[in-house]
């Protein structure tokens, strides 16, 4: 019992610790990547290619003057940063980043709470994180707050959908709400979930990307349009929360998309070492949202709910149904017929979207919404 | 699930759910039932119900609190309306006889606790799982839950009607605008 | 040690009641339409906490299963009631139910 | 992964047939609306036509089976009756709806599914046997009747009353819950005749929080169908939503609360229950008739006879037993009949956007139209109890009840209260037959109706004239159906619920 105890605050203390720590370096990644895409040079001037540049902006944060503009709500606005990051940090309590490992004799889980309904603890906090851009929206008496405020909620709501839609099929698959189970299951089918639920895969990986409120579907803090949006009026270390929560968040989709997708800790080839596999696909999820964002330009606020809500939402309907009706007739073989179903089914989406945006385009040369958000 | 958790947790939610009655802003209003659902939530977790607490902080707390909020930003209403506005006393009174009455009945029901089950009933391991749930709704419950998704799909069809706007009808309406003079 | 008691049914159905009770008393003490439906949300919530209670009493699940449909229609009512309200406000700007006597008699 | 075994439904599908019918046909309904607007204006009322009568063949069919109680739902003659009072007002609120849609320009297929679905849920919620049946019953005839209410977005009382519907109405359903988990608590069960038995046999020793549960939901039940003193809201929502919303409430809404009532009170207890439906019922039969005198709005007025008229239902339901409840129906029906056929002709009247719903508009139309001025007087009449109108029958039938059941008392204050109805009801026959018409304004000036209205409401004339005249074949029919409440109680209790994981009789008793 108290080793149990302890054991969770130490890794409750590590988990955060390395995300904390994550955050920086994620920063310095992004510009230098970004940079390095657009053909600049980026940080190159505070340390050794510029990777003291994160400490030295938190320093700066940090020290300067905590200013309440006039006319904010006092509390909403206070506490809006924290709504931000909170949920994001407290998800990645129930996400499982190892096998057991043996410590003392001991068995223990590299998790800090292997709760068996971690898959919906995860959907509801991820709901709750909305709150930190409605209230920053609304507290800070701004309009352009306010209007990314609405412009944030609307778009997460929305987004929620797809993604809910698409767990529940890796549910069906899985039989289990648990995280733990979701891995262990990749293990025994042989298969990573990718593959069964390649359609449900993409689907994750745009709806996230609009729940991150990062670009391409960054409406909600489109500078061209709003100014910051709703951290308009943040500054200092309340600024840096917003900033924080936001990369917090993109490692926190990145370790549960590498749970449900790619099979967890488990190695693809070669031995099992303990976290390193985890991290490494980690990274690479990170990279690939840091690579869609230097690549796309940002939607419009309409396409981007025609593309939730005309396609995604649709879309993951069809998947879930056909994961349903094929694991019900396909007994043991399911998984196999799912995974080439689920690229079938994938491709046909496509090949539908992609009609859909020719026929629009005949009919109205000048409408013709970017690649990705064709309704 | 002993007093000290149970006073602690239900004083959260009681206080809170005061704040909603008695903030003078909507949206603090909200944010007090935010917390109150969330302390509900906590509640329902030591009456094991984890999976109904999941639902209701990302229905609760996630869905319909944050549309409301989405209304309030939407409208932008600043809480011009004071607590316990003073302008309607009569409903003050029958608020308060409903309140006394129903206290009484409350009280009444701790007088006679004894009466009533004391204990919880030995429950067996599963209970309040997603499983246990399932298998309860989808077998001897499986009639209202499909009349739920009429509810839902009368409410979706009517919440669009009501949110198009007015212009959108073929012929524009000629009644006049603000109605019957009096 | 009474703090290590059992917690007795009668003071889940007390805690229920007081919900309840405040979100009648708010209902109708308060005008804002916005607020008042809040407060009929407070209601369910205490009717929910009660069915969750009873179900942990008397060791029928069914109590939660209760709870699930409840939650459903109340989300189908704040769409509707949410919908409602801001066709109001597009008509006019307030939305105070004071303010709303077109009709009388 | 094991594939998961399909479980086979626990009861037959028949029960629910109906239900399912009728909700399918307004998905087809709003569907047709949506993507062939273009026929909407016939198409979407003969698919709403087609699919009530549709719905009513599947009750009947339904009722021939002689099903057992489902647990959730029972398909008794109670339910056939029930169901096909709904079915008849659903169907007359669509000939009486198109008319009027077509002149306020109101989107056709959601109105007629949403109103179909709101059917559904009346429907449900008289066939329910179950508490939490009821409930979601309660909310599916609820949600499309707050949104029908709001429909004509032109006028702004129709916002209005939408919005007043829906907080009191949601506030009347969070009583609903709340006596539910109260009952549930109590008992174990949310099944009403279960429920009531097992507090009847003291199996547990909770039966005061059973009558506080049960008292709740008659308090929530008693806001649908606008008991003084919950019937606050129903003249603004009368007067504020679409004329042809309004009939619909009035029948249908009412309808399907004296439904749940029937159900509700046959397993309340004695004694306080009893001494609480007559003070309501006493208390709404005075009270909406003295109002309903002073008011100068046809659809005020029709709203407040309304509320009377529900109490004298409620007086039937609190006689119960056979001869009550029969009464109940076939009062129901007359109810129906005339309260259509007087919403019919206010729709008529009332010209375009509601113009005219003063009593003082109507001056001298029956002069200008016949039809119009013979058929609103024998509405007037039957609404008012004179003979031999089918409102005198059903009124007799309902008094006799209640005198046989034991309450003299509140028999003689019935018939007092009617007779103050008599006034305020003869007032617009006057004002209709007796005044001189005003000049060339006014609706007087714009009565033609098209035909199918004026069939309409012939026929409804008729009925409420067939109804009083033929209305033994009527009470047999209605009075196999409260045979069908009684027997399907009984049933309920013999019936072996499944059994929870932990019998909750057995432990609810006390500490182990």
């Amino acid at each position: 019992m108290l080793f149990d105890l302890i054991a969770s605050f130490i890794k409750a203390v590590l988990v955060f610790a390395v995300v904390m720590s994550f955050v920086p370096f994620l920063i310095w990644l992004e510009r230098k990547l970004v940079a390095w895409m657009q053909q600049r040079i980026g940080p190159n001037r505070t340390g050794p290619f510029g990777l003291l540049q994160p400490i030295a902006d938190a320093v700066k944060l940090i020290i300067k003057e905590n200013i309440f503009p006039s006319g904010v709500e006092k509390i909403t606005y206070f506490l809006a940063p924290m709504m931000s990051m909170i949920p994001a940090l407290a998800a990645f309590a129930v996400i499982p980043f190892g096998s057991p490992v043996r410590i003392m004799g001991r068995t223990v889980n590299l998790q800090v709470a292997d709760v068996n309904i971690g898959i919906l603890y995860i959907l509801a906090l991820s709901s709750l994180a909305v709150y930190g851009a409605v209230l920053a929206g609304w507290s800070s008496n701004n309009k352009y707050s306010l209007l990314g405020g609405l412009r944030t909620s609307a778009q997460m709501i929305s987004y929620e959908l797809p993604i809910g839609l698409s767990v529940v099929s890796i549910v069906l698959l899985t039989g289990s709400l648990s995280l733990n189970e979701v891995v262990r299951s990749q293990a025994s089918h042989g298969i990573w979930n990718i593959f069964p639920q390649f359609l449900g895969f993409i689907i994750l990986l745009i709806s996230y990307n609009a729940e991150l409120n990062r670009a391409p579907f960054d409406l909600g803090e489109a500078e061209s349009e709003i100014v910051a949006g709703y951290h308009t009026e943040y500054s200092g270390f309340r600024f840096a929360m917003f900033y924080m929560g936001e990369y917090v968040n993109m490692v926190t989709v990145a370790a549960l998309v590498t749970v449900l997708f790619l099979g967890g800790w488990q190695a693809p080839f070669g031995p099992e070492i303990p976290l390193l596999w985890f991290l490494i696909k980690i990274f690479a999820f990170i990279l690939l949202y840091m690579w869609v964002r230097a690549t796309f330009p940002r939607v419009r606020y309409d396409q981007l709910m025609a593309l939730g809500w005309k396609i995604l939402v649709p879309a993951s309907l069809a998947n879930l149904a056909m994961t349903a009706v094929i694991i019900v007739l396909g007994g043991p073989n399911a998984v196999r017929i799912l995974s080439v179903g689920s690229i079938v089914l994938a491709v046909l989406v496509g090949l539908v979207l992609k009609a859909a945006v020719a026929l629009r385009t005949k009919s109205a040369p000048g409408l013709a919404p970017p690649a990705g958000a064709g309704s | 699930m002993t007093w000290l958790t149970f006073l602690i947790v239900s004083g959260i939610a009681v206080i809170f759910a005061g704040g909603l009655i008695f903030s003078r802003n909507a949206v603090h209003g909200a944010m007090c039932l935010v917390a109150s659902f969330c302390a509900i939530a906590t509640l329902f977790l030591l009456l094991s119900a984890e999976f109904i607490f999941v639902v209701q902080i990302a229905v609760y707390a996630g869905a319909i609190m944050v549309l409301f909020l989405f209304v309030m930003m939407l409208l932008n209403v600043q809480g011009q309306e004071g607590a316990l506005a003073g302008r309607a006393p009569g409903q003050l009174l029958v608020a308060l006889a409903l309140g006394a009455a129903l206290l009484g009945q409350a009280v009444w029901l701790v007088a006679r606790g004894g009466e009533i089950i004391s204990r919880p009933a030995r429950i067996p391991a599963g209970f309040g799982s997603p499983e246990d749930i399932g298998t309860a709704l989808f077998t001897r419950n499986l009639l209202p839950f499909e009349i739920t998704s009429l509810v839902l799909l009368a409410a979706m069809a009517g919440a669009v009607v009501l949110a198009r706007k007015a212009g959108l009808s073929p012929k524009p309406n000629g009644a006049p605008a603000g109605g019957k003079p009096e | 040690m009474i703090w290590n008691a059992t917690v007795p049914f009668g003071a889940w159905a007390v805690l229920s009641g007081l919900l309840f009770t405040m979100g009648a008393a708010g209902f109708l003490v308060r005008r804002d339409p916005i607020v008042m439906f809040m407060c009929i949300e407070l209601m369910l919530n205490a009717g929910n906490l009660l069915f969750v209670a009873a179900a942990r009493y008397l060791g029928v699940v069914d109590g939660q299963v209760y709870v699930f449909f409840v939650m459903t229609v109340a989300a189908a009512e704040v769409a509707v009631g949410l919908a409602i309200i801001v066709a109001i406000f597009r008509r006019k700007t307030t939305i105070d139910v004071d303010e709303m006597s077109e009709m009388r008699g | 992964m094991t594939a998961p075994s399909l479980q086979i439904i626990t009861w037959n599908l028949w029960v629910s047939a109906p239900v399912c019918a009728l909700a399918a046909s307004a998905m087809v309904t709003l569907i047709a609306g949506a993507f062939w607007p273009a026929f909407a204006r016939w198409l979407t009322p003969c698919l709403a036509l087609g699919g009530i009568a549709l719905t009513a063949a599947f009750t009947i069919l339904a009722g021939m089976l002689g099903l057992p109680p489902a647990g959730m739902q029972v398909m008794d003659s109670f339910t056939v009756v029930f169901d096909l009072i709904i079915l008849i007002a659903a169907f007359i609120t669509v000939l009486v709806s198109n008319h009027y849609v077509t002149r306020e320009n109101l989107e056709r297929g959601e109105y007629y599914a949403l109103m179909m679905l709101s059917a559904s849920g009346a429907m449900l919620m008289a066939a329910s046997d179950n508490y939490v049946m009821m409930f979601l019953g309660l909310e599916l005839l609820s949600i499309p009747l707050y949104v029908l209410a709001g429909f004509s977005r032109g006028r702004s009382e129709s916002q209005e009353s939408a919005l007043k519907y829906l907080l009191l109405g949601a506030f009347a359903s969070a009583f609903f819950v709340f006596g539910a988990a109260l009952v549930f608590s109590a008992t174990g069960s949310t099944n009403i005749v279960v429920a009531g038995d097992a507090t009847e046999r003291a199996l547990v020793g909770t039966t005061p929080i059973y009558v506080i549960g049960l008292a709740m939901i008659l308090t929530a039940l008693a806001f649908k169908v606008a008991l003084v003193p919950f019937h606050m809201w129903t003249p603004d929502v009368y007067q504020g939503a679409p004329t042809s919303v309004t009939a619909f409430m009035a029948v249908v809404a009412k309808a399907a609360g004296f439904g749940a009532l029937a159900r509700v009170a046959a397993a309340g207890p004695e004694g306080s229950w009893t001494v609480l439906l007559w003070g309501l019922s006493a208390a709404t039969m005075i009270w909406g008739n003295l109002l309903a005198i002073s008011q100068n709005n046809i659809k005020r007025l029709l709203a407040y006879s309304s509320i009377a008229h529900a109490g004298y239902l409620l007086m039937g339901i609190l006689a119960g037993g056979r001869a009550g409840i029969s009464a109940v129906l076939f009062y129901l029906l007359a109810y129906a009949a005339m309260t259509f056929g007087a919403f019919a002709a206010v729709i008529i009247l009332a010209g375009r956007g509601d113009g005219a719903e003063d009593i003082e508009d109507y001056r001298g139309i029956a002069r200008r139209s016949p039809l119009l001025g013979w058929t609103m007087a024998i509405f007037m009449f039957s609404l008012a109890g004179l003979p031999p109108f089918a409102g005198f029958f059903g009124k007799l039938y309902l008094f006799s009840a209640a005198v046989e059941a034991g309450y003299p008392g509140l028999t003689v204050l019935a018939v007092l209260t009617s007779v103050m109805g008599v006034f305020y009801y003869l007032r617009v026959t006057v004002v209709m037959w007796m005044q001189e018409p005003e000049a060339e304004s006014g609706p007087a000036a714009q009565t033609s109706a098209p035909l199918l209205s004026r069939l309409v409401l012939s026929a409804l004339a008729v009925a409420v004239l067939a109804l009083g005249i033929f209305s033994s074949p009527v009470l047999r029919w209605t009075n196999s159906g409260s045979a069908g409440l009684e027997r399907s109680a009984e049933a309920a209790i013999q019936m072996t619920l499944p059994e929870p994981t932990n019998a909750p009789a057995a432990l609810s008793g006390g500490s182990r």
